[in-house]
């Protein structure tokens, strides 16, 4: 079959030599962006489409982008430089004022809908434009994860909005003396569509289409293609399609199955990159019993450690990586990717199935118990099957598992509701290396910002003592010693259990060269002929 | 006549009363939109201020009468997920619907009738034994699983129509229309046929079992015996008997190409209402399902008034008595 | 039966009507010529035996956790897996033996469309019967239920279902009997009121007996042979409604897959050549629904005075 | 024979394949000889095969006949073995046909006009407004009134009688040689049927187009024919001049024809064919269980029945096209039935009379004002259940239709006794015994009780319904056109068993008929109705001899006129 896989892809090639321009970039996505309005939300496809237009002071791998440096003069206060020399699509140059209406924007509620940043921006109290290429964030209490947030902070030209001359005042109600901003229908049609990015938006549709066309005053390096054009197929298999018939020069996800053959096609090929989103399974540690998880003697088996730990030890990860993703999945060995900067180093978790049942019956559980297994059916790549996988192997232990595959939105009010004992879940990691477990593993602290959603009902004074001390540091290399010693202390307790590191890949001609980006985005400017 | 109409019309608006209320309520049990769309990082007043903004804090009953409040006024409500008024998004993607729908139908019953009468008149040919074997298992294979071979023959193999997407579109009437473009209508060709490979099937055995009980009605006999041509035979006395159940069938059937749609639009990727129902049931976007479902209530309603108007129409029985 | 032709005159004819065909008879005025139905019947009883016998025939337990290795996973046809079992038809990437999953898929399809059709159809005829018989208010909510479900398709109907229930087999059985019930209340209804009509019927009446006889003994027997005319067309019906549903995604649970999600598991699979996954399962599928219809086809023309004898 | 002779049919067989196998001969070696201008009648009970013969002349037999032997030949064309496109010639042009029944024979969805247009287009050189208004010329001749103004009408608006008179002009239009008549009157009502066929004859005789005249109709034959040709089940049984066949019969089957055929001159005690109350073996248990009824029958001279100011109003629902309506079937009808008489209700169809005897049954609800006295009490002062049941078992009916009066899902015994076990008023063993007992007192096999009602023919059904009527040991009885459906020869038999069981068990019975000729053997007094109301009402030998109102004289005339002498 690899050979037809080939012919197949061969004979697109010879039935559709070059189609459209050769300077015109065709990408299928696999879900729609929502908006050009950089604002109201984030997703993947969303964030793919707009950072083709929009920048934020800093860039996706914690670099400064628009900005050239920033600098706590305080636990409270940010200084951020702006580059020199950045011009918006309509020719204004970028200045400290920008910045300061972009903030007001993004606090600006429209239909009293929450934008993006609406609730990460409670702790600024105040963003001021010192010069014209200084701006100042002021925080009510020491807020270090903010250098993290701009990047989802988008520059507008002020030049878009009805406002008075002069220095904006900016307030948490984002009113700043702004008359009028563009509406989400002047984003759409292009016309409010304004950015520093190397492409210009050409047309939106909400069906999930986008035509860009070149920056050709781009501050940055040269963008490679004149136009790109944005396309959606939800469909993985129609996706694959339309590129073997050549209607599309790179497409995203396609699906683990598919790569064999993309390998063997000569015309076409894959580019995986490791993303930074993490999967593993949630156990509710809580002493008085989790949901769906019932013992013989009417016990919690999942507020013993050791039978956490023998969980983790049944569970096959390279096979899992190897078999249900072709390889193309990093086996976790802590709950942030391994290699997010700032990651602690960690041994790997151990796979030793025999083991496990000596750690079970240790603690009692000799006979197995029994759990209700929760996943997300449309959630993650893959994620029905590595949940049928790990049901599997821990099955192999002597725990009976009942695998429910749920979508997503019946899923999310049942985890939320704290129903569900054990499930899969995953978590992307564009905030540092902290961000997933300051939020699930934590106590919660809502000064802090930590455990909003510790569905594991853990508590250690331990972990909750690195991460308050984590939360509040602003140098970079003390944070990361808190992160490491948080994340030792969750990776031999086990709340949850890590299993592996989704790889981001992208399907594209062979000429193609794709320079991946590990936050899942999918942009042109990492596409480049060879 | 005008009674009837009102009738018909309060029938609808309590169907629709209890569709609604079902399906908001139901809803409701089954899925959490604050749960869905709030991000993995938000804190708990995040997750309040996110539920009072989508108007979810408030109890289920306030919800409905506000969301029956808001329909009288015209507001079909604002889609969770794409935070647009839900009508006007259904109303975007109806007409990548209605082509392909009527598209598919157009196929049907121009393949369909011809094929069905030929079969009805000529019923031990071998020609006619191909066409019903051939439409059983028209009807056997499912919708889906038709699809997918669709794309594997004519888009992977064959390479002469594109697998999925909605292609150029223009602009007619201030929607989008992909059938009034050779890209678009490449496009549409597959899905149409997809969604017409059951019409087909329909539309020839309605023709056939409806030609068969006409051909053997008294008044056929004394048609022929009247020395009449088999021509006028078939165009007169015969299709304008059997077109009286095909129209109420076909009416009823283009509800169903509709709803059938959700398949084929998954498995094409055809941006309609009928994926878009489906990602919002997902997503659990309450307001685009009680929405989608109140105007294709509606539009039901619409298409089973006209069947009975077009059946009196064709039938001298009932337009005089 | 001979095939020497006799010949009978009118007289003959008459006498002979006193002759009580038997089940043999009458199944063989139905299927006698028609190959086509005929090899649609064997069809049936052979799935429906592979069906029955299936943890007897299988290889493997396609449902038991424990035995099912990732290992095993994506096996061509021919393959053995981990264990030494030959893989006749390969295994999905699950190392689920598709034989296995076949024949177990194809259980839970036939038991799913079986029990919809049957809970539903007793529920139609049922509330047929009743609106016919006693009319008045009863007659005017069970017809206005009726247009209620009428008026929308099926498979949109399932998909609410599932989407205010949830989903898992419980359910698309609730979806598919809701979908299936209306249909053969109109029916049957139709069919009462014509039967109602009838002398017989008076006779009940004139004699005295109660309304519950009369619908049981009288109406009930004449009135449910076009639903059992049409009951086949609804089990193909339901059998490809359930894969549908789980095809998109709402119906069965993964863990054990019916025809229809065996077919959406393996629709990942074929662009990248393996084939097997889903190729086999659809074939099933499309052979047991095509069985069941050429039968329900030859029955409904066969119940259709006009065909009679004429084909 | 002669040069006149225009058609000629020669030892014809006709076969139809059946679905086990077998073949059913529909018309066996039959031989038939018309002359131009001649009227021909084909008469014969049902299944004779009557008008396959008509059929074959036109090449309109179903698709799988099969002409075994022999041939029709029009003049010199042989027309029954012709090519599909060569009927062209026949149909329509030479040979007209006329169908059984008018309203299924002219296109629903098509207008009159359309329809004689088009048949005149085809067999005429006219076209457009020529023909047209030949269309009207036509219709004027078959005395449809405004003809211009019916054109554009369509079939479900007129009546029965007016869309035969559409069809007879139809049939003449190419002023062919032949008319083939198959039952052209048997669906319209006796007074609309005479004016019809005097219609068609004045029409063929202007024109000297020769009729096959098919009919089971003895009095038709009588009236119009002048030559005859018995069939019975396919065969020829004898033919020749109508005179000589209806007076002076040769074969025992016609003989017994002739002398099944009810008369309206005089009421005679049997009808001399065989058959009547049964003989064999356990008779006189049925007759022993049937005489234990309770004693108060009725008495001498008091009326068992009274039924006084009796009306019925139908209410029809509004729907799409047309608001809700009303129609009085029956309007004040007042009359008493006396003990061991048999009231006759006579009345062409809408007349409402069997509404009448439904409403006494207390099938249909009668409206406000009436009073329904039976022996001496008011039923509707019936309320508990015993007397309900007492009432019910009673007064009892005889169905009209005998394939829908019996549960075709129960046996022939079950029919009969289902009500008495469903009561707990018999074991089953007895009510298997009673069974058998009644079925052999209506002259049908013991053992047959256990066959289902599908295995006996229309006979035989209907007296399985005399049997389960009499299973309640009734008083009174109401007929309801009991032998409407069914052939003359077994209606003879029917009502000879009717009498006989009356004599021996002293029944009261209320007989409705749409034929004076039954009602004249049948009744005592009868009751002549027309449109819901009573026309005149007395003893037979008055009202149905020397009647007092025109309508009922009307209905005499219009009775085919035939002389008996011979056959009795």
């Amino acid at each position: 079959m690899k050979q037809t896989i080939s012919a197949l892809a061969m004979a697109a090639m010879l039935a559709l030599p070059g189609v459209a321009g050769a300077d015109t970039l065709r990408m299928g996505f696999a879900s729609a962006p929502r908006t050009i309005d950089p604002y109201p939300f984030g997703g993947a496809p969303t964030a793919s489409l707009k950072e083709h237009v929009f920048e934020a002071l800093v860039a996706s791998d914690d670099s400064p982008l628009l900005a050239s440096g920033w600098e706590w003069t305080s636990p409270t206060t940010l200084d951020v430089t702006l580059r020199d020399g950045i011009t918006f699509h309509n020719g204004e140059p970028l200045t400290a004022r920008d910045v300061v209406y972009s903030a007001c924007r993004m606090m600006h509620l429209i239909d009293g809908k929450r934008n993006l940043l609406t609730s990460s921006m409670g702790p600024i109290a105040d963003v001021v434009a010192v010069d014209d290429h200084t701006v100042r964030f002021e925080m009510k209490a020491p807020y270090p994860l903010w250098v993290q947030k701009m990047k989802f902070l988008s520059i507008l030209s002020a030049s878009g909005a009805e406002l008075p001359d002069g220095p904006i005042q900016y307030d948490s109600e984002g009113d700043c003396g702004v008359t009028a901003y563009p509406t989400i229908a002047e984003f759409e049609s292009g016309e409010a569509a304004i950015g520093t990015g190397p492409y210009k938006l050409a047309r939106f549709d909400k069906s999930g289409e986008a035509d860009l066309v070149r920056n050709d005053s781009y501050w940055g390096e040269a963008p490679e293609w004149d136009e790109v054009e944005i396309r959606t197929i939800g469909n993985a298999g129609a996706r694959l399609a339309g590129l073997l018939a050549g209607d599309f020069d790179l497409i995203e996800n396609p699906t683990t199955e598919d790569l064999p053959g993309l390998t063997a096609s000569d015309e076409l090929t894959y580019t995986a990159v490791p993303s930074w989103r993490s999967i593993f399974l949630v156990l509710d540690v809580d002493p008085e019993g989790a949901g769906g998880v019932s013992a013989p003697d009417g016990s919690a088996p999942l507020a013993d450690p050791r039978v956490r730990q023998a969980m983790s030890m049944a569970i096959n990860r390279q096979a899992i990586a190897d078999r249900l993703f072709g390889g193309e999945a990093t086996v976790a060995n802590q709950f942030s990717p391994k290699y997010r900067t700032g990651a602690p180093e960690l041994p790997e978790l151990e796979y030793n199935p025999e083991k496990a049942k000596e750690l079970l019956a240790e603690a009692g559980y000799g006979d197995g118990f029994t759990i209700d297994f929760y996943a997300p059916s449309d959630r993650y790549a893959n994620g029905a099957r590595v949940a049928q996988a790990v049901t599997q192997y821990l099955s192999r232990i002597g725990i009976t598992v009942n695998l429910k595959t749920q979508p997503w939105s019946v899923f999310a009010g049942q985890r939320s509701a704290g129903e569900l004992g054990v499930f899969l879940y995953g978590w992307g990691h564009p905030q540092g290396p902290a961000q997933m477990i300051s939020f699930a593993f934590a106590s919660r602290d809502k000064d802090l910002g930590l455990g909003a959603s510790n569905y594991s009902n853990y508590q250690s004074d331990a972990f909750d003592a690195a991460m308050q001390a984590w939360a509040v540091e602003t140098d970079e290399a003390k944070a990361n010693a808190h992160i490491a010693d948080a994340m030792k202390v969750v990776v031999e307790d086990l709340p949850g259990i890590p299993l592996y590191y989704q790889h981001t890949i992208w399907a594209h001609r062979a000429d193609l060269e794709v320079n991946g980006r590990p936050d899942e985005r999918t942009s042109a400017t990492t596409v480049s002929r060879k | 006549m005008l009674n009837f109409i009102l009738k018909r019309l309060g029938q609808s608006a309590v169907l629709v009363l209890i569709m609604s209320a079902l399906v908001f309520i139901g809803m409701y049990v089954v899925s959490d939109p604050v749960a869905v769309l709030a991000g993995e990082d938000f804190t708990d007043e995040d997750r309040a201020a996110l539920a009072r903004e989508l108007g979810v804090d408030r109890p289920l009953v306030v919800q409905y009468l506000s969301f029956l409040g808001n329909i009288s006024k015209g507001d079909f409500g604002t889609s969770f997920v794409y935070n647009r008024p839900v009508l006007e998004l259904i109303l975007e993607r109806l007409p990548a619907t209605l082509e392909v729908a009527f598209m598919a139908m157009f196929i049907g019953l121009v393949v369909g009738i011809p094929l069905g009468v030929y079969s009805g008149l000529n019923q031990k040919k071998p020609a006619t034994k191909l066409t019903s074997f051939l439409t059983t298992v028209g009807y056997s294979v499912p919708n889906f699983w038709q699809g997918v071979l669709l794309i594997m023959l004519f888009a992977v193999w064959l390479q002469v129509l594109p697998a999925s997407g909605r292609g150029d579109t223009t602009r007619l009437f201030s929607a989008d229309w992909s059938l009034f473009n050779l890209d678009g209508l490449s496009h549409m060709i597959l899905p149409a046929l997809n969604l017409a490979i059951y019409t087909i099937c329909l539309q020839t055995r309605l023709a056939r079992s409806g030609t068969q009980e006409v051909m053997y009605q008294d008044y056929m006999t004394f048609a022929r015996a009247k020395g009449i041509s088999r021509d006028r035979l078939i165009r007169r006395h015969l299709v304008r008997n059997i077109l009286i159940p095909i129209v109420t069938i076909t009416g009823l059937q283009l509800g169903a190409l509709i709803a059938f749609a959700t398949v084929t639009e998954t498995v094409f990727s055809w941006p309609g209402i009928g994926k878009l129902l489906l990602d919002s049931i997902h997503s659990s976007d309450r307001p685009v399902v009680v929405a989608y479902l109140i105007l294709i209530t509606l539009m039901f309603v619409t298409i089973n008034f006209i069947v009975d108007v077009l059946y009196a129409l064709l039938d001298p029985r009932i337009r005089y008595t | 039966m001979s095939t020497e032709t006799t010949t009978v005159d009118a007289g003959t004819l008459a006498d002979r009507k006193s002759e009580e065909p038997t089940f043999t008879e009458k199944f063989w005025k139905i299927f006698r010529g028609h190959p086509g139905a005929l090899a649609g019947l064997v069809g049936i009883f052979i799935f429906l035996l592979l069906a029955i016998f299936a943890p007897l025939l299988a290889p493997q337990n396609p449902y038991d956790q424990m035995r099912l290795d990732i290992l095993d996973g994506l096996l061509p046809p021919g393959s053995r897996l981990g264990d030494g079992t030959l893989s006749l038809l390969g295994t999905d990437a699950l190392g689920r033996d598709i034989l296995s999953a076949v024949l177990f898929g194809l259980r839970i399809s036939m038991v799913v469309a079986l029990v919809a059709v049957i809970i539903g159809s007793a529920i139609g005829i049922f509330m047929g019967l009743l609106a016919a018989m006693k009319g008045g208010w009863v007659e005017t909510v069970v017809m206005r239920l009726v247009d209620l479900k009428m008026s929308f398709p099926g498979i949109l109907l399932a998909l609410m279902v599932l989407a205010v229930f949830g989903t898992g087999i419980d359910k698309v059985i609730i979806a598919l009997i809701i979908g299936a019930w209306a249909a053969e209340a109109r029916l049957v209804r139709g069919v009462a009121m014509s039967e109602l009509k009838k002398e017989y019927i008076d006779s009940a009446r004139l004699a005295g007996l109660s309304d519950t006889k009369i619908m049981w003994r009288y109406l009930f027997p004449n009135s449910i042979s076009p639903v059992l005319v049409v009951l086949p067309m609804s089990i193909s019906g339901a059998i490809g409604a359930e894969a549908t549903l789980s095809f998109l995604g709402v119906g069965v649970p993964i863990t054990e897959p019916s025809l229809g999600l065996l077919i959406a598991n393996g629709n990942d699979y074929i662009l990248s050549g393996k084939w097997w996954i889903s190729i086999f399962p659809g074939l099933v599928l499309v052979t047991l629904v095509l069985c069941i219809n050429v039968v329900a086809d030859r029955l409904r023309d066969h119940s259709n005075p006009y065909l009679r004898g004429k084909d | 024979m002669t040069d006149n002779t225009l058609i000629k049919v020669e030892n014809l067989t006709i076969e139809y394949p059946m679905a086990d196998g077998e073949v059913f001969r529909a018309i066996d070696n039959f031989s038939m000889y018309v002359n131009r201008g001649q009227i021909v009648g084909v008469v014969g009970e049902s299944g004779a095969g009557k008008s396959t013969i008509g059929k074959a002349t036109l090449g309109l037999l179903d698709e799988n006949a099969i002409i075994d032997t022999g041939s029709v030949f029009l003049e010199e064309t042989m027309v029954s073995h012709l090519e599909e496109h060569h009927y062209a010639q026949v149909r329509g042009n030479r040979v007209g046909y006329i169908y059984q029944n008018p309203m299924t024979a002219l296109n629903p969805v098509l207008t009159i006009g359309e329809q004689i247009v088009e048949a005149i287009e085809a067999n005429t050189d006219l076209r457009g407004s020529d023909a047209r208004n030949y269309a009207i010329d036509l219709l004027t001749q078959a005395e449809v009134p405004l003809p211009e103004e019916r054109l554009d009408k369509y079939p479900h608006q007129l009546s029965g009688g007016l869309c035969q008179r559409i069809v007879f002009a139809i049939a003449i239009s190419a002023k062919p040689d032949l008319i083939i008549a198959d039952e052209p009157t048997t669906a319209l009502d006796v007074t609309v049927q005479k004016a019809v066929l005097d219609t068609l004859v004045r029409l063929t005789r202007q024109e000297n187009i020769a009729i096959i005249l098919i009919t089971h109709d003895m009095g038709v034959v009588a009236e119009m024919c002048d030559h005859v040709y018995v069939l019975r089940h396919g065969k020829l049984v004898e033919s020749g001049p109508t005179e000589e066949v209806l007076q002076r019969p040769t074969q025992s089957y016609s003989r017994e024809l002739m002398a099944a055929i009810p008369r309206i001159d005089h009421k005679i005690e049997r009808f001399a064919v065989p058959g009547g109350l049964g003989q064999a073996g356990d008779r006189e248990r049925a007759i022993a269980y049937l005489m234990d009824r309770k004693s108060d029958a009725g008495v001498e001279g008091q009326p068992l029945l009274q039924v006084r100011n009796l009306s019925k109003t139908f209410q029809t629902k509004a729907t799409a096209l047309k608001s809700a309506s009303s129609f009085k079937a029956v309007s004040d009808v007042s009359f008493d039935v006396f003990p061991g008489e048999t009231l006759g209700i006579v009345g062409e169809s809408g007349s409402g009379k069997s509404t009448i005897g439904r409403m006494i049954l207390g099938l249909h609800q009668p409206d406000e004002g009436h009073e329904i006295i039976y022996r001496g009490r008011n039923i509707a002062d019936l309320t508990s259940r015993q007397d309900k049941l007492e009432h019910r078992k009673s007064l009892q009916c005889i169905f009209q239709d005998p394939y829908s009066s019996l549960n075709p899902r129960m046996t022939a015994g079950e029919n009969i006794t289902y009500p008495l076990t469903a009561h707990g008023l018999l074991d089953r063993s007895a009510a298997r015994q009673l069974a058998g007992d009644l079925m052999e007192l209506v002259g049908l096999p013991r053992a047959s009780a256990r066959k289902m009602p599908h295995a006996f023919s229309g006979g035989e059904r209907q007296r399985i319904g005399i049997a389960r009527a009499l299973s309640f040991r009734p008083d009174f009885i109401f007929c309801d056109e009991p032998t409407s459906a069914l052939d003359v020869t077994v209606q003879a038999q029917l009502l000879n068993l009717m009498k006989d069981l009356q004599d021996q068990l002293g029944l009261t019975l209320l007989f409705v008929s749409h034929d004076l000729a039954v009602v004249r053997q049948m009744c005592d007094r009868v009751m002549v109705m027309k449109a819901g109301e009573v026309v005149e009402a007395g003893p037979c030998d008055k009202v149905l001899v020397t009647p007092d109102a025109p309508y009922t004289q009307g209905l005499l005339d219009a009775m085919p006129k035939f002389s008996f002498a011979a056959a009795q």
